[in-house]
């Protein structure tokens, strides 16, 4: 079960997680594109745990939503907006509730996703975030359909993540800025899928604490 | 990184800052937005342009801000799309009543949040239209993926739709106009040396003395293939070679062109290679109308440059030869 | 070195070539020599204007030959002044039987080619007059040296004699008008890197990553002193401080202000500086009345910069407002 | 004795010697000037070379005029109307002459000299060419005057102008490009100097064959 305690932990250790990787992030974006993800990524995560402090007390949907709106005034780039409509749609996901059980993340994950297919039309294999999120749900969920808990889904959705990013390795990228460099975006991780693989790796630990 | 600058954060609102210090007969900052519109905005009656994009393409896009280009820049981070909230404040600052048409280059970033933006004006009644601008032949065309880059071939968006929207055309006739131009236009770009993003403070890529990067764009983002440098002249064939390959154009159909500095490569280089394409051009039967050459659409520092051709109908020749008046775009 | 040319030796004669294609509705080539002269020259009636000076200041000076500047503008080999034979042909060309006026940069080079054309004009009975422009407040100035350099204000010196010979004033009232521009004009330029003279092959100085060059001019050549690179805030505050020193302008005095590009810093950089430089003109009420900001008067694609500020009178205000049209200067 | 044979053999040693100078006459140029002596130069003595094939048959003032009139309409810069007025003057002290004694080459001296300072408003002490020039003639005349030899005048001149050049290096230049650098042109040679001390230097490896 994820409280409002291990919720705020979450979100305070995810965006502690990320500008702790702002070089990381830029350097990933360089040879396959503009060289700014971290700096996106930081500014982003920035506002919001400034802003988390005015809805601390607030419900987890007002929460996520507080944070949507965060990323996506101040993010820019691809991230923004795609980052963005991810919490708008969770915010969406978690209406009414006090805890969040397996069911519910699994239901976040899912609205998550639909949100960056819709916002980004896209689709895994194509080298973006989506190939770190969209394994890390399948984990996710069969682990949980397996009888493991939330600590144990999420260790296996963070490895699943991390499989993810190592597969952007091998593959061409369809979607986003790298698209452009065709077969030159060969053997290099997408920035987009490494921090999305920084965020879940840091809920797990937080779950793990 | 050896920049003229203060820190990085604040590089935005500075330069912005200084443009409207310079330019106060053509334009002025949306107060708390990285936004900048004409000096007379909303223009009633007329049909308002915004367009925009990350900075460091200067002076895209805020010089081409006033009459017959632009009606509001929205300037995001550099090299970095601006957030939905900008160019919503952009849209709305600017309505004249007659609708806005978003000019956006496409990159997934540019274009999710212009959406974004569209989908709020949406909700405030502005009507809004969409062009994207994708003239880049570097990459290769497919609408399974992102597509190709709009690069320099947006400024001859600017300059025509803006015309159009100047002469009192409704919001579906400078649409009209603007897809047109955007279906006549092609880029290829070269570059020399890479570019240094100042919050990520070190080179984009690295070249050798003798390497150049071939059709690259304007976000210091690697091109196509690394090849050994040679003449002018021979750079300069084998790009429009490239754009005529992708647009074939006729003997005696006219085009336009641009001859498109990156930021860092002088004038000198940029005539020497307008020299050769008018060659080999004229070798083609190929009118050369319109001719413009230097630094309309950057990447910060680089040095490099781009060929773009626009091909001409008696209408785009009328709007681009308009009289157009903005900081970075003149004609008489 | 790294340029997009084909050999040194062939640099002048093809830029030429690639700025009459470029804009030949603005400017013609005379046969068999580097000078550009106004697509309808000798102007009949009018004093004529003839500038120039070694190439690598693109688009000073071809760029400003048109409506309302240049009648003629003569182009030397890269850092070197053109010969008088140049000189002189440029002065038959453009002389509409009302004299010639030649705006000089003092450089020992260009005031004597210059000179000795003139004295060949003379045989031929054409008056010509001259003024030597000396903005660059970095030099000491001495009767007794070469004594300044004449720099970017050299522009200003173009286009507002130029509006008066447009205006059809006489040769002395057009000299009369330069030389007060002259009078009114300083100039001060720093460069965070040098620059490449073709045929020499290597870069003119060499500085260390956190090094700047302060108070140099514009042919690579050293400045002043060398020192650790600052923020812009400081190094413009440096700037205009050297300026009005030199020039005290008093509060509520108008002036105009030019940020001048060296060829390889871009417009945002120029714009970051504009703003500091305007905060600190307004600190002392003294008022800008226009402000240019942009590659000017360049170093081939020296990174770097360099501040202007004219001190007007309605006068010079009135001719520097007027209508210009050319390729590099446009004013509606 | 100067005769036409020896003259032409002069100008045609001279122009090779400045032309086999590029790099350096480019390089000494670097540091207090704008790097382009050494290739102005060339462009005039290169000329040079075209052109003495026309009038090898005519008299030296016909030829000295034709040098003038190259290096002006070629050279540019600084060096081309100062190098350009010396040979026009020259020219002018040379009239009707079939051979060139050791006062003849003294008239020529003062005549280059008058040129450079009339066309220069320029002196000695002033880091330039003079300060090659100068001394070389001073030197010059002094052995001639002390019953030395065309060939013994011409060594010592050039020894002259040699060190006017090691002089240049300890002085602020005041006329030029270099003087714009005010102390900073202190430590560097001239490369006018320079250039005028080549031509001297060849003049006497003629003279010595
Ligand atoms: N259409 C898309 N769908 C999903 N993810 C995308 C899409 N386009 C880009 N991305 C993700 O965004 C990341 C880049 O983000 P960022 O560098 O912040 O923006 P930009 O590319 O505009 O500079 C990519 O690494 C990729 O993971
Ligand atoms: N006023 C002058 N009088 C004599 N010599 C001069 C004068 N000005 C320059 N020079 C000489 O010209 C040389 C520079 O020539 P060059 O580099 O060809 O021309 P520029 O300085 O125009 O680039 C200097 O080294 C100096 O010897
Ligand atoms: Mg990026
Ligand atoms: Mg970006
Ligand atoms: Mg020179
Ligand atoms: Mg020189």
């Amino acid at each position: 079960m994820i409280d409002k305690n291990i919720f705020l932990r979450i979100i305070n250790n995810l965006s502690d997680s990320i500008i702790e990787n702002k070089e990381l992030l830029n350097e990933l974006d360089r040879p396959i594109g503009d060289s700014d993800h971290g700096s996106n990524m930081v500014r982003g995560f920035t506002e919001v745990k400034k802003k988390l402090e005015n809805v601390k007390e607030s419900d987890f949907s007002t929460i996520l939503k507080t944070i949507a709106m965060a990323l996506i005034s101040t993010v820019g780039g691809a991230s923004g907006p795609l980052y963005g409509t991810s919490f708008l749609k969770a915010s969406g996901a978690v209406v009414g509730k006090e805890e969040l059980d397996e069911k519910d993340i699994i239901a976040v994950y899912e609205a998550v996703i639909d949100g960056i297919k819709y916002r980004g039309k896209s689709d895994k294999g194509q080298k973006t975030m989506l190939d770190a999120i969209i394994p890390a749900y399948e984990a996710f969920k069969a682990c949980v359909e397996n009888g493991g808990d939330l600590k144990k889904a999420s260790d296996e959705a963070q490895k699943a993540a991390a499989e993810g990013v190592e597969y952007t390795k091998t593959i061409i990228a369809i979607k986003g800025r790298a698209s452009f460099l065709g077969e030159r975006s060969i053997g290099h991780a997408d920035p987009g899928a490494t921090s999305s693989y920084i965020i879940l790796k840091s809920i797990a630990s937080v779950l793990n604490e | 990184m050896k920049k003229m600058i203060n820190n990085s954060e604040g590089i935005v609102d500075e330069m912005l800052k200084g443009i409207v210090m310079a330019h106060p007969e053509y334009l002025k900052r949306v107060k708390g937005f990285n936004v900048l519109i004409r000096e007379n905005s909303p223009v009633k009656g007329k049909v308002a342009l915004v367009s925009g994009g990350g900075s460091g393409h200067e002076p895209s896009h805020g010089g081409y801000v006033g009459k017959g280009m632009l009606d509001g820049a929205v300037a995001g981070e550099v090299f970095t799309s601006p957030t939905p909230d900008q160019v919503f404040e952009a849209i709305k600052a600017v309505d004249g009543g007659n609708g806005v048409l978003l000019v956006i280059k496409n990159y997934s970033g540019d274009v999710m949040n212009f959406e974004m933006a569209d989908e709020m004006a949406d909700m405030e009644g502005i009507k809004v239209e969409k062009v994207i601008v994708n003239d880049d032949v570097a990459v290769e065309n497919s609408t399974y993926t992102t597509g190709r880059r709009g690069v320099a071939g947006t400024v001859f968006v600017h300059k025509i739709a803006g015309a159009a929207a100047e002469e009192g055309r409704d919001l579906e006739e400078v649409k009209r106009i603007a897809q047109k131009v955007i279906d006549h236009t092609r880029t290829m770009g070269m570059s020399l040396g890479p570019c240094i993003v100042p919050d990520a403070g070190k080179p984009s890529f690295e070249l050798e003395e003798d390497e150049i990067e071939m059709g690259l764009g304007i976000h210091g983002e690697p091109g196509t293939h690394r090849t050994k440098i040679s003449s002018a002249d021979e750079v300069t064939n084998y790009m429009i070679d490239k754009i005529l390959e992708d647009m074939p154009v006729k003997p005696n159909e006219e085009v336009a062109v641009m001859v498109n500095g990156l930021g860092g490569t002088p004038l000198m280089e940029l005539y020497i290679v307008n020299r050769k394409l008018n060659e080999l051009l004229n070798e083609k039967e190929v009118k050369v109308a319109k001719t413009f050459v230097g630094n309309y659409m950057t990447s910060i520092e680089m040095p490099g440059f781009s060929i773009t051709v626009l091909k001409l109908d008696e209408e785009l020749k009328r709007l681009l030869n308009a009289v157009a008046d903005t900081p970075a775009f003149k004609q008489l």
